[in-house]
């Protein structure tokens, strides 16, 4: 039976290097797989290039690359990442000087865009009747926002990265690529997999394994409930996942690297961000992640394998998930700490004062939110009684307005509240920020025209 | 004799210049004043913050106001601008210097 | 018996603009002292008018003097005000002031513009050569050299006398750059009461520096920042500013007006009596030297204290004949994080966090000059100086920070991202993280002292009708 | 009936986001934990655990194969990670905040 192996390499912006070119160096993975894009990602991307036509994608993916290529050069592994961001074309770009200097050459690469829309476009489609129902609030139409819009982008599928792989590529470089394409792409283009009906129960088990690796090292114990009994974790090593032609896998991690791969540090990842889990839709095919089981096979190393005979997966979905970023506003923070032995009473004053100082000087922020770091800034209403007296408590003001201004004296007036603590309290750096929304909704298949590029360095 | 904290028995506020802290320590009464003038020692002090304070403590009494002013040396992990701390100007170092405990007479009361 | 009242209006940057219109309004003052200026705040100052010279004034000047100045007029000009707001650049802070006056026609008005306290480092570097030595006075280093070339700026704490010329001249305001905090206040004291800076008056001029150091930190002598904070209230959220009521022997009451928040105790005068003093016999001011225990305070009705001489001995010594002078240099930069973890074993989490980022730094072959790792809720205020926790009672969650100190800006940022916000993979499930504060710049202060004759001050005093 | 105690001594949790929703997952210790969250963790309970901090729907989702309970919570995170004035933008905590939550055992 054919296997393929394919490690996850990166679980967002920003991430550690070295597991990556661990996994390059010592292990013999056929693909290495980055995502290096959170939800809101593209957007700052977006308003980056807008700024300055050169920027746009993912600036860490050069200095990876650089370190990556001459072992590439030696291994001929392949590269499929969504670094690209904003701006694939540029980042290629980069990426092929960089090739150049590195006297490496004949190294392909295949470039995908069209998975951002210009702001006209939506605004077109949405005169075509598409309403873009926001799938967050069910509100009906964008047409609130439609005029603060600044970034729209769809998460494509792997179409794509499989044309590219068919033509040889050694680098796949996209935008909004979903996270778990990533994965699913390889493993369809070395298996024969298409998108039909004989397929969809391997595509659905690709999709599950992918969702595990597409966190890197979020698999291997980072950021974990066993964070007791993790060993080494400052070099933890990325999860390697060989696929067989049945869909079935072993994920392991580079012998000798930190970190731990057990069936519950799995287990973690695979009940995080998937709602339903029979239903776990992506471009490429829809997860049940409830017909596949986790069984430890020996240290670091974990079989998945198909729970009784339901399918692992359903048909791909004809739409698209479809992100609109929208500016909302400005949020201001500001931190201060007060001393015991009345940390709790202390801090109540200094909220109660600067909720008296804001009606003063006649501000009425949008929202605000006063919590004490050591207490219940985590866990707001769920936060257990304190049923001690602490050191010291920090004090948080944040605070959404409209315009830049109101910000700037919301964090005055909060500054000013640590005159009603008592003697001995402290601040931090206050800080204001733009809020860019985010407006989640579907768009049709067909209404997202996707491009491949290839090119060589010579 | 037992111990109390200083927090039971004195008031307390501190400041900085450059990389000097500055601690006003203000007994609640003429007796506690005593207890402290003899008790709150440069060597005890400088003890007491371990390696936050690195240079030298001086002590000066005010008679007039019931109060030691504490001079503390390369205390502030060099000064505002320079430390590392959250507390850059040792706003809390008086607060920090309560925790200290001094021997009272078994019959003393702890002023309210 | 020659009496005179001064407000303080602000005690830094920033301030209760509306304390101090409620002074102007309420307080029956005929002298109102702002002081704007933190040690550092001219060195960022200096920076910003180099960048673009219509800066480097304190921009809440404008916004404050915009709602003072109808008072002022309300009040037919009556009092007059002094102010250290003019930082590195007094001459366009004036125009500005003027503008002011202009847009609210309040009719004329005269500024006095003190300036002469910003030492170019050509001087510094002359004054070397005649072989003077600037011997820190944090260090004891003796010469600069080791900083030269790092040098960004250099000003001198001024005292009262161009203040004092100016109030002769009639100005209605007096804008100064680094004037001493205490000086705003000794300045109209002097000017008002006829002291000199003469023998016969260093005693009186001593009780002036005390009520001017009580004066200077506004709102702080008045309940906030307090051991009292339970007992100051604020019904409408505006703290009082003290009020200092002087007569010609030095003795003063201490007030405030009733319709502003906090209290005035004899406590919440001694807490900032006993406040950045240092040796209380000495306080050096460049307007003269006080001994703080030759005076104690009277709690003489509600909100009013009076400060009153002890005994015989003099309440101040001849003014020093050197002024304390500041050297502003770049000295690294600093970057930090900040994650919030949660519970249970919080504090043994809080280990495994602190190991893990010492061990990446050594992996990732990282030499930050200094790391340090704070703990919010538990350490990050009073640091080795805590009890021991309970094992019983420990916080929920914890503010886990860790600040690095390198020499590059570029180094600042990968030990935070690399060993800061990716320490994370060491800490448990539900851990949480706000947006790092930029990476900045320390300016570090070379405190030292210059010869009092070797820093000529000018005064120029302008009038609109 | 039984005794009652805090979930998790049953249970393990890890949570995130998607724009506005909170999504928890809820891992049962052993099969006889698993039978217990399954019946006591409802979607009532899990709302008024959370008080005013969940302002949606809340959805309950079996994973019999790995004996978790996958627990979706709309608009529940203050409006979502740019737009939220929490600390916790992303909700990483919201799994262990659900941990306090007491269930009665035999």
């Amino acid at each position: 039976m054919k296997k393929v192996k394919i490690a996850g390499c990166s679980a967002g912006w920003p991430d550690m290097m070295d597991p990556a070119i661990e996994v390059a160096e010592k292990s013999d993975a056929k693909y290495l797989a980055f995502d290096h894009l959170a939800e809101l990602t593209m957007a700052i991307l977006e308003r980056q290039k807008a700024k300055r036509p050169d920027r746009g994608y993912i600036p860490d993916v050069i200095p990876l690359m650089k370190k990556l290529l001459p072992i590439w050069k030696e291994k001929r592994f392949k590269m499929i990442s969504n670094a690209g961001g904003a701006n694939p074309e540029q980042c290629a770009e980069e990426i092929i000087k960089l090739a150049k200097n590195l006297g490496i050459i004949g190294f392909r690469i295949g470039i995908i865009t069209g998975d951002d829309l210009p702001i006209e476009r939506v605004k077109e489609l949405r005169a075509k009747g598409i309403k873009f129902r926001n799938l967050d609030t069910g509100e009906p139409d964008i047409d609130r926002v439609i005029n603060d819009l600044v970034a729209a982008y769809v998460y494509i599928g792997a179409d794509r990265i499989i044309e590219a792989l068919d033509q040889g590529a050694d680098l796949v470089i996209g935008g909004r690529i979903s996270d778990n394409s990533l994965f699913v792409g390889p493993w369809m283009y070395e298996f024969g997999w298409k998108y039909e009906d004989a397929y969809w129960d391997r595509i659905g088990a690709a999709v599950c394994t992918a969702h595990l690796l597409e966190c890197g090292t979020w698999s291997c114990g980072t950021c974990s409930n066993f964070w007791e009994e993790v060993p080494e974790p400052w070099h933890s090593g990325a999860p390697i996942c060989e696929m067989g032609e049945d869909g079935n896998s072993i994920i392991t991690k580079v012998e000798g690297s930190g970190g731990l791969v057990r069936a519950d540090t799995l287990k973690e990842h695979l009940v995080y961000e998937v709602h339903d889990p029979e239903n776990y839709i992506m471009p490429d095919g829809i997860g049940d992640t409830t017909a596949i089981k986790l069984e430890d096979i020996g240290p670091n190393k974990v079989r998945i394998s198909k729970l009784g005979n339901k399918p692992r997966g359903k048909p791909r979905p004809s739409t698209l998930k479809f992100c609109l970023a929208y500016l909302d506003g400005y949020i201001s923070e500001y931190i201060m700490i007060v001393p015991g032995p009345k940390a709790y009473d202390m801090a109540k004053r200094c909220e109660e004062f600067f909720y008296k100082r804001l009606e003063i000087v006649g501000l009425k922020p949008v929202e605000t939110l006063v919590s004490f770091i050591g207490y219940n800034a985590l866990f707001g209403p769920t936060a257990p009684p304190i049923d001690y007296s602490p050191n010291e408590l920090g004090v948080r003001f944040a605070i959404k307005t409209r315009t830049l201004e109101e910000a700037r004296e919301a964090r005055l007036q909060a500054t000013l509240s640590w005159y009603a603590a008592g003697v001995g309290t402290a601040f931090g750096a206050p800080s204001e920020r733009e809020v860019l929304a985010l407006w989640p909704t579907l768009i049709p298949r067909e209404e997202v025209p996707t491009k491949l590029e290839m090119r060589e360095v010579k | 004799m037992k111990k109390v904290r200083l927090r039971d028995i004195c008031w307390y506020r501190s400041g900085d210049k450059g990389d000097i802290s500055n601690i006003g320590l203000m007994a609640k009464n003429e007796k506690i004043y005593q207890i402290i003038k003899r008790q709150v020692t440069p060597e005890k002090v400088k003890a007491h913050f371990k390696d936050w304070v690195k240079g030298e403590v001086i002590i000066y009494p005010m008679d007039n106001l019931l109060a030691l002013e504490i001079v503390m040396y390369q205390a502030l992990g060099g000064g505002a601008t320079k430390t590392l701390r959250i507390d850059q100007t040792g706003k809390a170092m008086g607060n920090a210097l309560a925790w200290m405990e001094v021997e009272v007479p078994d019959d003393f009361v702890v002023p309210k | 018996m020659k009496k005179v009242r001064v407000g303080a209006g602000s005690s830094g940057w920033p301030d209760y603009k509306d304390s101090a219109w409620d002074v102007a309004e309420h307080g029956d003052v005929d002298y109102i002292a702002f002081d704007h200026l933190a040690e550092l705040t001219m060195a960022i100052l200096q920076a910003q008018r180099a960048r673009d010279p219509r800066r480097g004034y304190i921009p809440d000047v404008i916004p404050l003097m915009r709602g003072l100045l109808p008072i002022w007029k309300k009040k037919d000009k009556h009092f007059k005000m002094v102010s250290n707001g003019g930082g590195a650049n007094p001459v366009r802070c004036a125009e500005e002031v003027f503008k002011i006056v202009k847009d609210l026609n309040l009719g004329g008005m005269k500024i006095g513009i003190v300036t002469g306290d910003e030492i170019p480092l050509s001087r510094i570097d002359e004054l070397r050569a005649q072989g003077y030595k600037f011997k820190s006075l944090d260090t004891g280093e003796e010469d600069i050299d080791r900083i030269r070339d790092k040098l960004l700026c250099a000003y001198v704490y001024i005292g009262a006398d161009k203040i004092i010329e100016a109030l002769e001249g009639g100005a209605d305001l007096v804008l100064t750059g680094r004037a001493s905090d205490n000086s705003l206040y000794v300045g109209p004291f002097m000017h008002a009461l006829g002291w000199k800076y003469e023998d016969a008056y260093w005693d009186r001029i001593g009780a002036g520096v005390i009520v001017g150091h009580l004066l200077e930190c506004s709102s702080w002598s008045a309940g906030t920042c307090s051991n009292l904070w339970e007992e100051a209230e604020y019904p409408e959220g505006n703290p009082g500013f003290p009020i200092a009521e002087m007569d010609e022997t030095g003795e003063c009451v201490i007030t405030k007006t009733a319709t502003s928040g906090g209290l005035i105790r004899e406590l919440t005068l001694k807490e900032h009596l006993v406040y950045e003093v240092h040796d209380p016999h000495n306080y050096i001011m460049p307007d003269g030297i006080a001994d703080i225990t030759t005076i104690k305070l009277e709690q003489i009705g509600k909100d009013r204290v009076r400060i009153s001489k002890l005994g015989d001995a003099p309440r101040g010594k001849k003014r020093p004949d050197t002024l304390k002078l500041c050297l502003a240099y770049n000295d690294g930069y600093i970057s930090e994080e900040m994650m919030v973890i949660s519970g249970p074993k919080v504090l043994k989490m809080a280990e495994r966090i602190t190991e893990f980022i010492h061990r990446r730094l050594k992996h990732l072959n990282l030499k930050p000059r200094e790391v340090l790792i704070q703990l919010i809720g538990f350490n990050s205020l009073q640091g080795p100086t805590v009890p021991v926790p309970d094992p019983e009672h420990e916080p929920p969650e914890l503010g886990f920070r860790v600040a690095f100190k390198c020499d590059t800006e570029a180094e600042a940022r990968e030990c935070r991202v690399e060993c800061g916000h990716l320490a994370w993979a060491a800490a448990g499930v539900g851990t949480a993280f706000t947006n790092p504060p930029g990476i900045r710049p320390v300016y570090a202060l070379w405190p030292t002292l210059i010869p009092r004759d070797a820093v000529p001050l000018q005064l120029e005093i302008k009038e609109v009708k | 009936m039984g005794r009652k105690v805090r979930l998790s001594e049953l249970a393990l949790a890890r949570s995130g986001d998607k724009g506005d929703i909170s999504n928890i997952g809820l891992m049962a210790k052993d099969e006889k934990a698993y039978e217990i969250i399954r019946r006591q963790v409802t979607p009532q309970r899990v709302k008024e655990h959370f008080k005013d901090w969940v302002k949606g729907e809340v959805k309950i989702y079996e994973m019999p194969n790995i004996l978790s309970l996958q627990i979706v919570m709309y608009q529940a995170l203050g409006g979502g990670a740019t737009r939220t004035l929490r600390f916790d933008q992303t909700g990483k905590a919201m799994g262990n905040a659900l941990l306090f939550m007491e269930v009665e055992v035999d």
